[in-house]
């Protein structure tokens, strides 16, 4: 299946601004990232050295925040749409 | 109102607007392109997550801190130096609720609205990136 | 700008020149006539000291909060509803900074500078009073 | 000696906006406010009934606001001149 994966700021500089990313059925949220991560040079922006994803990662999915911590709990279906961002800094 | 613009912000009609019988004290807060040795600020955004958020703010400090009015206008794109990044007014019927609620409204603007800031320097560009 | 004035203020200007390449965040106070059953509200004072209390409110929270810019304007006189009583505005490097200086210095007003609320009702006039 | 007293905003309304006050020599500030007091019907706003000035009067003296408490301690000259300001409400 593929899913579409959106970056801001830093994570576009380091990734790019949108990538669509071909993944088993049953894969997660979690592997989705992970397997972005590798696309790039600055893998350990998004996961650290046990391919958690970095607590600071703000990950939207369907329109929700979603845990760093729940990734690896919600699984993926063909043509979503997952957006990462990275810390903050407006105001 | 609640915006995201990537004009020039006029602080003084929030002002103006926010001028109601009930309302004893107005809050401003104006964040101003600071020189911390950079030649610009730029200012990224995912807008219609942005926009939802700041609307969530607004309606919760509204209630929460018991405000008549609430205005939030961010900008967004290349700023200079001493231009205006943000612009918040709350309208309150008493002061120490105003000052709570607009200051309350920044942190969450700082802690969570997706909107990024790079420096625009002689030598480079960099994002701020506080893990 | 510190001072007094029998004339309405224009926040305005105290806003933009607050505008510097090392102010980060400009919080200003308005303080407006909230309608409490009254009709208009009168405000007296004994300028000479107010001035100089004002003045040096000013200069503490310059020193305490490290401000890059103060200012003061207090109405006295005749005010309708929703006009300007008062006008604080403070340029600071950081925004806490900010909202504590303008908070602080407006809780100074109340407690010591030497103006006095009366309220113009229907019925008559009652000067503020809490002892 | 003479002393004058000024006041402002309800005290002015109560006792006048300037008074000239008679005092024998060796009279303090306490002295001068009880005697302005006993002019006007709301002696009441000023001294309670120990005759002590009341904590929420704020006398200038000198150009220097002085404690309620002191004002028994601070002995007057001819031609002094006195500021009683009742408790403040701008801002």
């Amino acid at each position: 299946m593929k899913v579409t994966i959106r970056c801001y700021a830093r994570f576009r500089d380091a990734f790019g601004e949108e990538q669509e990313i071909d993944l088993p059925p049953g894969s997660t949220v979690r592997d989705a990232v992970i397997t972005l991560a590798k696309t790039g040079p600055d893998a350990e922006l998004l996961v650290d050295d046990a391919q958690n994803i970095r607590s600071y990662v703000m990950i939207m999915y369907h329109d929700e925040r979603i845990s760093p911590i729940d990734a690896g709990l919600i699984t993926l279906a063909d043509g979503d749409l997952i957006i990462l961002f990275p810390p903050v800094s407006g105001g | 109102m609640i915006a995201i613009t990537h004009e020039p912000i006029d602080p003084f009609r929030f002002i103006e607007s926010a001028k109601r019988p009930e309302t004893g004290g107005i809050v401003t807060f104006i964040g101003t392109v600071r020189d911390d040795g950079i030649e610009a600020l730029e200012l990224d955004v995912c807008e219609e997550v942005a926009l939802s958020d700041l609307r969530k703010i607004a309606e919760q400090a509204s209630s929460d801190y018991h405000l008549n009015t609430v205005d939030i206008i961010h900008r967004v794109g290349r700023m200079q130096l001493t231009e205006t990044i943000v612009v918040i007014v709350v309208g309150a019927s008493h002061r120490q609720e105003g000052f709570a609620a607009c200051s309350w409204i920044l942190e969450q603007i700082k802690e969570f609205v997706p909107i990024w800031k790079k420096d625009i320097c002689k030598n480079g560009e960099s994002w701020h990136f506080t893990k």
